[in-house]
């Protein structure tokens, strides 16, 4: 059997990664259709992609990408350095749309030296720029097919997009003139399940083959005691937090803070809300990560304690906040928990469920909210409690200079010490409770193989996935 | 043989007994006719020789049709008999027929129920039926459909489906009641014509004796579902002996005892009235047309008078009382009360309303039946500016009862508690209660049994005599008007065609309208009459 | 008495007693959680079983009740707040611009699919109780203003209200001492119809997410939080989902025994 | 005839009128920024005023209406926001979802509601009509999502005679893409059917006490040929507004019905463009059902005037 139907519960709004955020476009191109120069593996490892080595200078300012020979667009014509230059200068332009301009801001020129070798300068060393380059957001991309690439994209991975039917499905089928090793697969479909209920239902009547991402913890123990299904738990880059509004009173008080972190239960969280699937984590940083500092026993749940710190923070009856909720079931289903939890010390909360744009009006860029739960799902994000405008509006200068720190080490062992010592300065300063690192929770029948477990970042690789007969 | 004989008939609906003992018989050639007053059982009788009862009816007794007994037949049996051997006629010609089909289709439809033939051949059969139903194809082709026919004109389309297999009997439930004198007239001697023609047997069932004494040979008494008395109509009319067939006998045609004369002076001046509708806008941006319903009218009302206002349905007569009333603005001419106009600057007047009260034809329509009758009874008082309270109005209230021959206690009760004839003196104490000078009846006793209408005509008489009332007496029961009206208006088509002293305009109608309306209206032989009133 | 009416007015009565009674009591309080006992079937402790934060059901079940019928009572209220003085209205001026208006805004507001109108309004205003009230509230205007109009306009045809007009009455005052009386047993029949499609409209919200926001239990987000685990805890799906089942039947059957009762046609019969 | 066509034609031109202006006035006070849900958590404040200038969000509100209204009268409906795709065309697929399963589910409805109404009607008071009756009460206060689950669990799941939901696709077959509508149009089916079913019966009762009814008993029809002939194309006024009711219903309200069976349908488009602050799309797809229910409403005025002579007018 050489085609597969994989389950996914959100559908690409359009099929450019360069000029959206929207995680599901990466869900089904990244590695599949798109490659960049470099590329996360399943383990979130940063291997070579499409440059195959690369040099860099004594100084950390100057990258110079060697690329593959051979390689071609799916519309036929060869992938070489000024594709390169293009999509790099195409991403960090005046007028770029893409979402995540930062990854380029530190970038000053890019030059295709000659075909094959590209050389990338600059402002200032950046120490996880080779890392930065693995995003989806700056894959490789052909000038050529810019105009279409929304409907029509044209990549260099082991698949070409075939066929999108809005609403319902997205085809992609085997690229025979890959420069790799060419995909196990002749075709797969991702088909767009976006109720929960409606996806186990789905897997169960084996209308899909895998699904990826599956939203409905709870039915994974059915999938496991059946021998047609194969249950895969792995972690994403997905810190959930109950993220604080620092600025806003009570919560400008560390310790009104500290009485947060201390009411809140992590485990009935996890059981409740994700059916005993997720890491706890004390701090903002993914458990897998070799730099992970365990600092959950900063903030044990301890109710008597966090009624006392109220009481020392002049709330010995609470108080009043509100709490509002993204649509992902972790975030209502943990809201519902946590206010709950909260009540129980005192602390009253208004719930809002709010659909995501109007999360991101009122509560990422208006700052409008007391709690809020969501999942930070970009990779090795501490750096961004070194922004004071964040939405959570932790301003801490000490953190800062860690950050510019963190980017001038180039070696190893400093920026593991810098991010260690940046872990524990936010725990101890309970910017945020920390609940617990997002399961990356997949099913696929059982003879299927090959498929990421982990998610490093949001994709569903299928180049190295086969059926076993 | 006797074409339908019923013996020993009686009749329960869920229980309740409708009729009882009923046995009556028709002859081929021959009209029975069957009076009686509302819910005698009339109609029950003639669905029970159809066998079309309410669900849950138990008859027992024999009704033999043409050799059929009808009781014991099979449903099948009896579907090839309906409208094959004997059909009926209803009252009510407006919703009698299928609003959504040809009235080719319908009567057409009475043949190829029953016989095997061509559709082509039950079309020509239709139209000849119709033809002799006096609907000539030329002006009434088969794809005409019911709403574009008058009443009349559909009553003769139901009679045309109904003699379209030349029945051996001919069941009329009161075929004329919903239609106008000269319609009724004609509807009638149709009929007649028909029974002579096709030799069948008609059953004609009316609650107007003078109908029945016209048409029948032989005529059938009925009251609370029992016939009380039945014979060949001339000797039956003549020589009635039950009680119950003298009261209807005299009720039926009554004149009240009147004294007092009415004064000169007017009390109504009615000038040059014209009340136009606007009709609907023809095209999508046409003007909108208007249709005249009272076309100049002009005539005075004197004080202590009892006028009468003559003519068939939709000459306008509703329309003039609203306008008298000051219900609506008319479009020119003047309406004066003792020389105050009703209407003034757009808004009527409220010092010349409170003067005129008004009496209508449905004694069940004209009452809210969520109030007492006592907040009922007081409604115009709203008219006054001081209007009483408290027991002022108690008293008001009882005495206005009292007057109309019900107690002061009846105030208490809910309208549906009360009869018909109950109901419309309710209406009149209603109309008596603030003293106004002026009453209007609008067709006050048409919905009445004939002996409760005779007893509220004499109440009218005695609170005329009693109180000086002036009246505007509104009827097309040509009888009525002219058993208590002193003068009398013909309307036709919005103007009036004819005016005079009652017995002069009835004795020597000048308009051939008014001649016309006369000759249709269905009269008692005068010795008859004459009988009629020495009881 | 009328058996569609007893049966009807039972099951809602059992409703709404449990409604009145969770103000009083609950077999347990539905704010606590208890994680460790979730999603357990009927027991002697749970006689409905828990949900999957280990509250007990019943008490939900008993608690829901109180929103979805506060939800679909003051939605029916709404509509009959404005829908019925409208339908007086237009029928009092029938045939005039009012009329015109208010009719034509009736079928504007018909022609909008009432569903998604009300997931827009909950998705702008934000969800809640308060939005999803609103949200049906406003589609129940039309239906009591065209019922209260049609049984308005064949009452002002009746001689009642020309002898009220006689008497002096203006349009208003006859709206409402002599129409609106006896156009009651059609908008307390259609009232109970309403109400039913109330409790329907607030749990479709509540399912989609759009109703009463937590912790408030509602029936129809019991629903949506059960319908992944139907398949291995069909307790939490098969109660909520009988509650709105026999409520709604209940108020359906109430309104066809009322409407037996109450019918002025079958009333006159029976004289 | 013409009179009266001519006269429905304005108040649907007029009501589609007012209606887009409801329409986009309501839309305008929505909070949430179509280019911020977009770019998301990382993006920079440039970025977004260059989506929003590309998006044409920066212009006035009246040009907009402007643009709008005339782009949707030649059939441009203007270009998703999130899809960047052409409305009309994204509707347009939706449309092969939503309508042949709005059409599917109210023909199940109807094929059900008429004999049972009919029936019921026939044996009034009978065992028969009490069933019809007790069924029907039923089918209308199950809540039809709820319905839904129940069925998925037993046919897709259990028995797996269908899928669990998802459309197959015209591409598939006429029988392969029926299939997969199946499910979805029985659960919309059910309480349509069952509201039908009641007012066929009981304006079928109506026009069976009608005095025609009875005319045409006393002709000589059996108690069925009156029922058949007469009463039945009568009564079928107020099942015709139903009918046409369910339809627009049907078209838009099976969002939740959709969602259940990840159907791609025109609710689902629209719940998700809501979602997405995809206001173009809301818009749209809106207006489009408004017309649709117009339209319809104004099809079933004509089909009145079909079944009565009497609204034909004189000729
Ligand atoms: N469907 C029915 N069910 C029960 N009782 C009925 C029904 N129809 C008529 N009745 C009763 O049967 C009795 C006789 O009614 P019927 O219709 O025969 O009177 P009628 O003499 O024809 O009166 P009218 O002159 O008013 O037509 C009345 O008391 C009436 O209430
Ligand atoms: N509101 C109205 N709009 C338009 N035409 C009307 C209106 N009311 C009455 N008419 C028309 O005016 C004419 C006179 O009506 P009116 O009610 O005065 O007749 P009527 O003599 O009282 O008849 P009836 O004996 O049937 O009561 C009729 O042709 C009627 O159709
Ligand atoms: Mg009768
Ligand atoms: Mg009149
Ligand atoms: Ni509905």
């Amino acid at each position: 059997k050489t085609d597969i139907v994989v389950g996914m519960q959100l559908e690409p709004p359009h099929l450019d990664p360069t000029s959206a955020a929207a995680g599901a476009i990466d869900s089904v191109l990244y590695s599949n259709v798109f490659e960049g120069l470099t590329r996360f593996m399943s383990d979130g490892s940063v291997v070579p992609g499409l440059a195959e080595s690369w040099e860099i200078s004594e100084d950390g300012t100057v990258y110079t990408f060697k690329l593959r020979e051979g390689v071609t667009f799916h519309d036929g014509t060869t992938m070489d350095a000024e594709d390169v230059k293009f999509s790099l200068d195409r991403a960090r332009a005046e007028d770029s749309q893409n979402a995540q301009k930062a990854l380029f801001a530190d970038i000053d020129t890019v030059e295709a030296v000659d075909p094959a070798t590209v050389r990338v300068t600059l402002k200032q060393p950046n120490g996880s720029f080779l890392f930065n380059m693995a995003w989806g957001d700056a894959v490789i991309v052909a000038p050529e097919s810019i105009d279409g690439i929304k409907q029509q994209p044209i990549g260099t991975g082991a698949f070409k997009f075939s066929n999108w039917v809005q609403g319902d499905r997205i085809e992609i089928v085997k690229n025979p003139d890959y420069w790799g090793e060419p995909a196990k697969l002749d075709k797969a479909t991702f088909k767009f399940i976006s109720d929960p209920t409606a996806a186990f239902a789905a897997v169960m009547a084996e209308d899909v083959h895998a699904f990826a991402g599956f939203p409905a913890p709870e039915n994974l123990p059915q999938f496991e005691a059946d021998p047609r299904f194969q249950v895969l738990v792995g972690s994403t880059e997905g810190e959930t937090i109950l993220s604080t509004n620092n600025k806003m009173p009570p919560f400008d008080n560390v310790k009104v803070r500290e009485a947060l972190a201390h009411a809140i239960d992590r485990q009935a969280i996890i059981d409740g809300a994700m059916f005993g699937y997720g890491t706890p984590i004390g701090t903002h940083f993914a458990p897998h990560n070799p730099d992970y500092v365990d600092l959950t026993g900063l903030s044990a749940y301890d109710p008597d304690l966090s009624k006392k710190l109220l009481a020392e923070a002049g709330f010995p009856d609470g108080f009043t906040t509100t709490l509002k909720l993204p649509p992902p079931s972790y975030a209502r289903r943990g809201g519902e928990i946590i206010a709950a939890q909260l009540r129980a010390v005192g602390i009253q909360t208004e719930i809002t469920n709010l659909e995501w744009p109007q999360w991101l009006e009122e509560v990422f860029r208006g700052k409008d909210y007391g709690l809020t739960i969501v999942s930070h799902t970009e990779p090795a994000d501490i750096n961004i409690y070194a922004r004071p405008d964040y939405y959570f509006q932790y301003d801490n200068p000490a953190f800062q200079q860690l950050m510019v720190d963190l980017n001038n080490t180039t070696d190893p062992a400093g920026r593991s010490a810098i991010l260690k010592q940046a872990q524990e300065m936010i725990a101890r300063d309970y910017v945020n409770g920390y609940l617990f690192q997002l399961a990356a929770l997949s099913v696929a029948n059982a003879k299927i193989k090959g498929l990421w477990a982990n998610a490093p970042t949001q994709a569903t690789d299928l180049t190295g996935v086969y059926w076993e007969d | 043989m006797t074409l339908l004989r019923i013996d020993g008939l009686s009749l329960d609906i869920r229980g309740t007994p409708i009729l009882r003992d009923v046995s009556l018989s028709v002859e081929a050639g021959q009209i029975v006719g069957v009076i009686g007053e509302s819910g005698s059982g009339k109609s029950m009788t003639a669905f029970s020789v159809m066998q079309l009862l309410p669900e849950g009816s138990v008859c027992s007794g024999r009704i033999s049709l043409s050799g059929h007994e009808m009781l014991a037949l099979s449903e099948d049996h009896l579907c090839r008999l309906r409208g094959n051997d004997v059909s009926m006629v209803f009252q009510e010609p407006m919703t009698a027929l299928n609003p959504l089909k040809t009235i080719g289709e319908q009567v057409a439809e009475t043949i190829l129920i029953h016989e095997r033939t061509s559709a082509e051949d039950a079309r020509h059969r239709a139209a000849e039926a119709l033809t002799r139903a006096e609907l000539p194809q030329d002006r009434f082709p088969l794809s005409r459909y019911p709403h574009e026919l008058s009443g009349g004109q559909r009553q003769r389309v139901v009679i045309a489906m109904a003699i379209a297999l030349r029945p051996k009997l001919l069941i009329a439930d009161e075929p004329t009641t919903a239609l106008d004198v000269t319609t009724q007239a004609e509807i009638l001697t149709l009929l007649k014509r028909l029974v002579q023609e096709d030799g069948m047997g008609l059953l004609m069932i009316s609650h107007d004796l003078a109908v029945v004494a016209d048409m029948a040979d032989h005529i059938v008494i009925m009251r609370r579902g029992e016939v009380v008395e039945q014979g060949p109509a001339q000797s039956l009319l003549r020589g009635m002996r039950h009680p119950y067939s003298l009261a209807l006998l005299a009720a039926s045609d009554h004149v009240p005892d009147r004294e007092g004369a009415p004064q000169d002076t007017p009390l109504l001046q009615v000038r040059d009235v014209i009340r136009d509708y606007p009709t609907p806008r023809k095209g999508l941006w046409g003007t909108p047309g208007t249709f005249r319903a009272v076309d100049g009218v002009s005539f005075d009302i004197r004080r202590g008078e009892n006028l009468g206002l003559v003519g068939e349905s939709g000459c306008g007569k509703s329309t003039l009382t609203r306008a008298i009333l000051g219900l609506e603005e008319v479009q020119s001419g003047t309406i004066a009360l003792d020389g105050a106009p009703v209407f003034a600057g757009h808004k009527p007047n409220r010092a010349v309303r409170r003067r005129m009260q008004v009496v209508f034809q449905d004694p069940y329509g004209s009452f809210n039946p969520r109030h007492k009758v006592g907040r009922l009874v007081c409604e115009p008082f709203h008219l006054l500016d001081n209007p009483p309270a408290g027991a002022d109005r108690d008293r008001a209230i009882a005495k206005a009862l009292e007057s109309v021959g019900l107690s002061a206690d009846d105030a208490g009760k809910y309208i549906h508690e009360f009869s018909g004839g109950q109901r419309q003196r309710i209406a009149i104490a209603r109309a008596l209660i603030i003293k106004p000078d002026l009453i209007i009846l609008d067709e006050a006793v048409s919905a009445l049994d004939v002996s409760v209408r005779a007893q509220v005509l004499d109440l009218l008489a005695d609170l005329s005599d009693r109180f000086g009332l002036t009246y505007l007496f509104i009827s097309h029961d040509l009888s009525v008007v002219r058993s208590i009206t002193d003068r009398v208006l013909v309307m036709q088509a919005g103007k009036i065609v004819e005016q005079g002293e009652t017995a002069q305009v009835f004795a020597d109608p000048q308009h051939p309208y008014t001649q016309q309306l006369i000759a249709a209206a269905p009269q008692l032989p005068q010795d008859v009459r004459k009988l009629a009133h020495e009881h | 008495m009328n058996r569609n009416l007893v049966l009807g007015a039972g099951l809602t009565a059992i409703f709404l007693l449990a409604a009145l009674l969770s103000f009083a009591w609950v077999p347990q309080d539905v704010t606590q959680m208890d994680i460790a006992n979730k999603i357990k079937p009927p027991s002697a402790a749970h006689p409905l079983g828990t949900d999957h934060f280990g509250r007990d059901i019943l008490s939900m079940i008993m608690v829901g009740a109180r929103t979805s019928i506060a939800v679909a009572l003051v939605a029916v209220g709404i509509g009959m707040g404005l829908g019925v003085p409208l339908g007086l209205a237009a029928a009092a001026r029938r045939g005039g611009w009012l009329d015109e208006v208010i009719m034509r805004a009736n079928d504007l507001v018909f022609a909008f699919p009432s569903l998604l109108i009300a997931i827009m309004i909950t998705a702008v205003f934000g969800a809640s109780a308060l939005n999803a009230i609103i949200a049906i509230g406003i589609f129940n205007i039309p239906v009591f203003a065209r019922l209260t109009r049609s049984g308005a306009l064949s009452l002002w045809t009746r001689d009642f209200v020309l002898a009220a007009r006689v008497a002096g009455k203006g349009a208003a005052r006859i709206s409402f001492e002599h129409i609106l009386p006896n156009v009651t047993n059609l908008l307390i029949v259609q009232g109970t119809i309403q109400f039913s499609l109330g409790i329907l409209a607030e749990a479709g919200l509540s399912y989609v997410g759009l109703g009463a926001q937590p912790p408030t239990p509602s029936w129809g987000r019991m629903l949506a939080d059960s319908q992944t685990m139907v398949s291995f805890a069909p307790h939490m799906a098969l109660f909520p989902g009988l509650a709105i089942l026999l409520t709604v039947l209940g108020l359906n059957l109430m309104g066809d025994g009322l409407r037996d009762v109450l019918d002025p046609r079958l009333r006159r019969d029976r004289q | 005839m013409l009179r009266f066509i001519g006269k429905r034609l304005v108040s649907l031109v007029v009501t589609l009128w007012v209606a887009s202006l409801v329409i986009f006035l309501s839309l305008e006070v929505v909070p949430g920024d179509p280019a911020a849900f977009m770019l998301g958590l990382n993006a920079q404040e440039d970025t977004l005023a260059a989506l929003r200038d590309e998006l044409g969000l920066n212009k006035g509100a009246v040009e907009r209406y402007v643009d709008w209204v005339g782009g949707m009268l030649v059939g441009d409906f203007g270009t998703s926001y999130t899809y960047r795709t052409p409305v009309a065309q994204m509707v347009l697929d939706r449309v092969q979802v939503s309508l042949p399963l709005a059409l599917y589910a109210l023909t199940l409805s109807t094929l059900i509601a008429f004999p049972a109404g009919i029936w019921a009607a026939a044996r009034r008071g009978k065992p028969a009509d009490i069933a019809v009756m007790g069924v029907t009460q039923l089918g209308v206060a199950i809540p039809n999502f709820w319905f839904a689950m129940l069925m998925v669990l037993v046919f897709a799941i259990n028995l797996r005679w269908f899928n669990a939901g998802g459309f197959a696709g015209w591409d598939a077959g006429f029988f392969a893409a029926m299939k997969s509508l199946t499910l979805p149009a029985i659960a919309l089916a059910l309480p349509q059917a069952s509201i039908l079913a009641r007012v066929m019966r009981s304006s079928l009762l109506d026009t069976l006490n009608e005095d025609f009814v009875r005319t045409a008993r006393a002709k000589g029809l059996t108690r069925g040929q009156a029922l058949w002939r007469h009463a039945l194309r009568n009564a079928m006024i107020p099942v015709l507004t139903i009918i046409g009711l369910q339809f627009a219903f049907l078209m838009a309200g099976a969002i939740i019905i959709e969602n259940v069976f990840f159907l791609p349908g025109l609710g689902r488009l629209v719940f998700q463009a809501i979602s997405a602050r995809d206001l173009i799309v809301v818009e749209s797809v809106v207006m489009l059902l408004v017309f649709a229910v117009v339209l319809v409403n104004f099809l079933v005025d004509l089909a009145y005037a079909a079944v009565d002579p009497r609204l034909r007018g004189r000729r």
